[in-house]
């Protein structure tokens, strides 16, 4: 395998992210658009490729949603794409951002996620009603998080992994947000707080889940030869991997994201990492839940199977530990605009990189990975950029 | 560009489909692709591609819902939400990338699954600023219509030929759902929609899946004895907001003409081209289509259908296949039906409906109301 | 291609569903300028951008094309010309309507976009292209911020 | 966000100024009704139902007996060759506890849910469903359950037909 180009990249740009914003989705993409191109110092006449990464349009209340949104995006008399594998999308859409310019087709790409779970009433939740298989699964009238708390309690079970353990990836990412300002739910807690916290779906409490969020972000993407032009600091984007499981999953073991695996695998090979927990620096793991970040943890090969709880626990998932986990604060601190969540991890990696995150930059850092996770349990897309 | 087309899988297309679901209709195209290109899709293949949009399959997040008939499980697989055109696009530049050998392409269409395949499209509606009113979402192509005959004098009985030419053309297409012997009169005499575009100007919905095999020039040369030659493709979007339209030019078809053209070296097309399979979503978009692409000059295109030019028979046949009016709307599955048709006319397989010494053709696409989407690819029998 | 198939059309199922929700939309940054304007004031605002000669109507807190930001309100008449229109029979569930609607797209002076409206005090036979038309405008106590706080533009 | 850039950019709305009688806010409700075709597979899986029997699918090559059926092997991709019954009884691989609706409304009565592995399918082979007649304190995974089914006469061929699972006891 010889990739034809590397593909860098050379701006991010992030709105703040709320249970409700006022503007619109277009609106909130370009503000994240401009940001973007003004950090990169680039005019939207430069851009040639537009990339869209939003989660269902059922969250919005629009039909083929990226075709409304594409004005806010740069989008306009451009070529226009919107890749999508549900939760995903977000660290997806810089991947095909990457393969628009190392294709050679485009020189470059701008690259924009945009959530608004706000529009559904009552709440976001239901407009995940129509996520089931409508013949084996939605006439039980299920809720999302029951299937999330199955595969968290098999985690649990099979490691037997205490609740202590789990509940410091709340402490941890919530305290990290402290520091970002996008953040939505940023906050000092203790493990006895997520403990106590109301039960919502046994094992899932309240302190384990990510709010729903409005909210978009973007990045600059483009060849080696434009980059030298505009910086002398690119991120490099040096690995991309992408798997998605079968869509029948109680026919599946859950106990370990093997579709994060094939992904980072995939992403490894191509970025050259045959030792992930000594060769990345830190990792922007998909945290929803507070045991998914160890549960991709474990996907990404940065821990060995169960041990990430322990890790997490003996404080080497801290900022300032031996290998950073969620530095941004993950979705559980900062929010999660679906789509735009996972691009906010990897804006993160791209600040932290250029050593431009402020209180929130990791010592050394060199290599970053961003995953997310999406559909029904099955989707791993994995990302690796380097400095 | 050296990617190359070498295997095609399709169901036939068919006005409803009650004894499959859209997985069995996709494992049915599918297997029939990866045969023709003779390649097993646990070992060979590196990317999956579908093109879907969730209100059309009544599933959010349908990209759940894909990889298993399509022998992707635990591979890479992603869903485009867009034309099967840009699908296959986005498998031509993975391929490209050099990060995979051969890669597969898959749009469908279940849309006898919809109840409300009109209130779905008025969903697509800008929720400000365009659904307040209480009409058919076609109005949009109703303006657009007026406005677009007005401009260049082309009429509505040209728009009602198309509609004959296109059903009369899929009647040697054994797959398509819509063939028929259908006078000008009784396009023109039908049920106004939103004056001037009456019911039979509109392509009737259909069921039907396709995928098609990837591969890079290596590969290709490997794998087939006919690889169909990616040489020029191209995806624009214009402005979503109906108030920026000028709504007689589709800028879209204009711009994606252009750029392909350039990519595949062709400077007129009319001379170049052997056959042009256009979105033909209502009868009008044939027209418009054409001429936008520089196919011929804005105003012209009624004529030369009239004179017979894009017949079958003629210096360029357009929808040779039959088009959406023809063969059946598919949704985001059409585009691919376009090409398709392409990919059988220059491998020579064509049956009843071959052109002559097809040897470069042209699939163009346009997503619907409300948008200004479309795409287009360039294909050859030589590289 | 399955190698079992169903031969007994009574044994095919379906199950009937729906994708519905309730949605409520923001207007926008750009959005709740313009319908506040007209819901309190019977003005039109639109933005111009001067960077590419483009006025939008409705506003827009930025310029598609060059992605300026657009802060500059502006008034313009809340009438303009019939650029094209339909006579529309179906309603948007697709059911046949008891009265057509005649929609038009008003292309409003001194901009670049218009609005998607209905025509009133206007027979379908007697709309031209080009024909100037200008907002009728609900009573007040009617008005709840939105296109719908214009009745319909008629002939000027 | 990076250290150069001192404001995010977004206007937050709390729920109260949406609802607000002058708040410029447009409500819909799409008309998005379906018809989804059931097809082979889950045709015969749900006329299963409908006899009190569950069915899956039997792949000749990698030998697995799938639930629930599809007429095609994810794994080997080749069509599957036979319908066979399975057990209505299994074991829980995962369960959790719901005080949660399906519109993330709190309820009082706790839903269990569970994923069962099917006696007389392949390993790992399991389905959704319910569990009833059981403390949520005496949940286990691996304890093992059997299928409630509503009376003949109530059957309509859904997976509802069988109105839950319950602890086995084993004497």
């Amino acid at each position: 395998m010889t990739i034809k180009r590397r593909v860098a990249v050379i701006g991010a740009g992030i709105t703040s992210f709320r249970r409700r914003l006022k503007e619109t989705g277009k609106e909130l993409s370009y503000h994240a658009a401009k940001m973007a191109l003004d950090s990169a110092e680039m005019n939207l006449s430069e851009i040639e490729s537009v990339v869209m990464g939003t989660a269902p349009d059922a969250f919005d209340g629009i039909h083929m949603k990226s075709e409304n949104l594409l004005d806010g995006a740069g989008g306009t008399g451009r070529p226009y794409t919107r890749p999508f594998v549900g939760g995903g999308t977000g660290v997806f859409s810089p991947i095909a951002g990457w393969w628009h310019v190392a294709s050679g087709l485009f020189d470059t790409c701008l690259v924009v996620a945009e959530e608004k779970m706000s529009p559904v009433q009552p709440h976001p939740q239901t407009a995940f009603r129509t996520i089931w298989d409508p013949i084996t699964t939605r006439p039980l009238n299920p809720n999302l998080v029951w299937i999330f708390a199955l595969e968290m309690n098999r985690y649990m079970k099979t490691y037997n992994i205490p609740k202590e353990h789990i509940a410091e990836v709340a402490v941890k990412n919530k305290g990290n947000a402290l520091d970002h300002p996008s953040a939505q739910l940023a906050a000092k807690i203790t493990v006895d707080d997520v403990l106590n916290s109301e039960t919502m779906v046994w094992p899932v409490q309240r302190l384990d889940i990510s709010p729903p969020s409005d909210g978009a972000a973007a990045l600059i993407l483009c060849s080696e030869e434009v980059a030298r032009k505009y910086t002398d600091a690119p991120v490099w984007i040096d690995g991309v991997g992408w798997s998605l499981d079968s869509s029948y999953w109680t026919n599946r073991d859950l106990v370990f994201p093997q579709y994060v695996a094939e992904a980072a695998k995939m992403a490894y090979k191509m970025a050259k990492i045959d030792d992930p927990p000594k060769q990345v620096s830190f990792a922007e793991p998909y945290d929803p839940f507070t045991y998914k970040e160890l549960h991709h943890m474990e996907g990404l090969l940065l821990a060995k199977k169960g041990e990430a709880p322990k890790m997490t626990a003996e404080g080497i998932t801290q900022r300032d530990g031996k290998l950073p986990i969620c530095p941004s604060g993950g979705l559980l601190g900062v929010g999660n605009p679906i789509a735009a969540a996972g691009l906010m991890k990897c804006c993160e990696a791209f600040w932290q990189l250029r050593n431009e995150a402020g209180k929130r930059q990791v010592d050394g850092a060199e290599t970053g990975v961003c995953q997310a996770w999406g559909d029904l349990m099955q989707v791993g897309t994995v990302t690796v950029f380097r400095r | 560009m050296t990617v190359a087309i070498v295997g095609i899988g399709h169901t036939d297309f068919r006005s409803t489909t009650p004894d499959v679901s859209f997985k069995e209709q996709m494992f049915e195209a599918a297997m029939k692709a990866y045969q023709d290109a003779g390649v097993n899709p646990r070992k060979d293949i590196g990317s999956f591609i579908t093109a879907a949009e969730d209100y059309w399959e009544g599933y959010s997040i349908f990209d759940e819902f894909i990889p298993d008939q399509l022998g992707a499980v635990l591979r890479s697989v992603c869903t485009i939400s867009g034309d099967g055109i840009q699908a296959l696009v986005t498998g031509a530049m993975q391929v490209e990338t050099g990060l995979f050998d051969i890669v597969a392409v898959e749009a469908h269409s279940k849309a006898s699954d919809m109840l409300s395949f009109t209130g779905i499209v008025n969903h697509a509606l800008d929720p400000v600023y365009n659904r307040s009113m209480n009409a058919n979402p076609f109005f949009i192509a109703g303006l657009e219509m007026r406005k677009y005959l007005s401009e260049t004098k082309n009429t509505r009985e040209q728009c009602a030929q198309v509609v004959t030419k296109n059903k009369m053309n899929a009647l040697d297409n054994p797959l398509a759902a819509y063939p028929g012997v259908m006078s000008v009169d009784e396009v023109m005499k039908s049920k106004m929609i939103s004056d001037p575009l009456s019911m039979r100007d509109v392509s009737p919905l259909a069921d039907g899946a396709i995928v098609f095999v990837l591969a890079s020039e290596k590969k290709a040369k490997e794998l087939s004895n006919y690889p169909i030659w990616l040489k020029g493709m191209s995806w624009i979007s214009e402005t979503p907001w109906l108030e920026s339209r000028d709504w007689s030019d589709a800028l879209y078809a204009r711009k994606t003409a252009q750029k392909a053209f350039k990519m595949a070296g062709i400077t007129n097309p009319q001379k170049q081209l052997d056959l042009v399979e256009v979105d033909d979503w209502f009868s009008y978009k044939e027209l418009q289509h054409l001429e936008a692409m520089g196919v011929c000059e804005k105003g012209e295109a009624g004529k030369l259908l009239e004179q017979g030019k894009f017949n079958r028979d003629g210096d360029l046949p357009v929808n040779v296949s039959g088009g959406r009016l023809g063969a059946g709307n598919l949704l985001e599955a059409s585009s691919l039906q376009s090409v398709l048709e392409c990919v059988l006319q220059l491998r020579g397989h064509a049956g009843k409906r071959q052109v002559k010494d097809a040897r470069t053709a042209v699939a163009q696409s346009w997503r619907g109301v409300p948008t200004a989407t479309g795409s287009m690819v360039v294909l050859g029998s030589e590289k | 291609m399955s190698f079992d198939k169903i031969t007994n059309p009574l044994k095919l199922r379906h199950l009937v569903g729906d994708m519905e929700c309730d949605y409520i939309y923001t207007a926008g940054i750009a959005g709740e300028k313009f319908f506040i304007a007209l819901r309190d004031e019977e003005k039109f605002l639109a933005t111009p951008c001067k960077k590419c000669d483009i006025t939008y109507l409705p506003p827009r807190m930025y310029c598609e094309q060059c992605f300026s930001s657009l802060e500059e309100y502006v008034e313009v008449p809340t009438g303009g010309v019939v650029d094209t229109f339909t006579l529309t029979y179906e309603d948007r569930d697709g059911e046949p309507l008891d009265k057509p609607v005649l929609v038009g797209f008003i292309r409003i002076e001194n901009t670049d976009g218009g609005i998607i409206h209905q025509l009133g005090e206007v027979d379908f036979d007697s709309v031209k292209l080009g024909m100037p038309v200008v907002a009728v405008f609900k009573d007040k106590s009617q008005r709840s911020g939105g296109l719908t706080d214009i009745e319909y533009f008629k002939p000027k | 966000m990076s250290d150069k850039m001192k404001e995010v950019p977004g206007v937050y709305l709390r729920d109260s100024e949406l609802k607000a009688p002058d708040a410029i806010v447009f409500k819909s409700r799409p008309n998005a009704k379906y018809v989804w075709t059931a097809g082979i597979a889950y045709s015969g899986y749900l006329e299963a139902f409908k006899n009190g029997k569950i069915i899956g699918r039997r792949c000749r090559e990698c030998e697995r007996i799938i639930v629930p059926p599809r007429m095609f092997c994810e794994q080997c991709f080749r069509s599957t060759d036979e319908w066979v019954y399975v057990k209505d009884t299994g074991t829980i691989n995962t369960f959790s506890i719901s005080y949660l609706d399906a519109d993330a409304n709190r309820i009082e009565e706790p839903i269990l849910v569970a994923v069962i592995d099917l006696d007389g399918a392949s390993e790992g082979i399991g389905i959704l469903h319910i569990v009833g007649n059981c403390a949520p304190d005496d949940l286990h995974i691996g304890m093992k359950l059997r299928a409630v089914w509503k009376p003949e006469n109530e059957r309509i061929g859904c997976v509802t037909d069988i109105k839950f699972f319950e602890p086995l006891k084993e004497d």
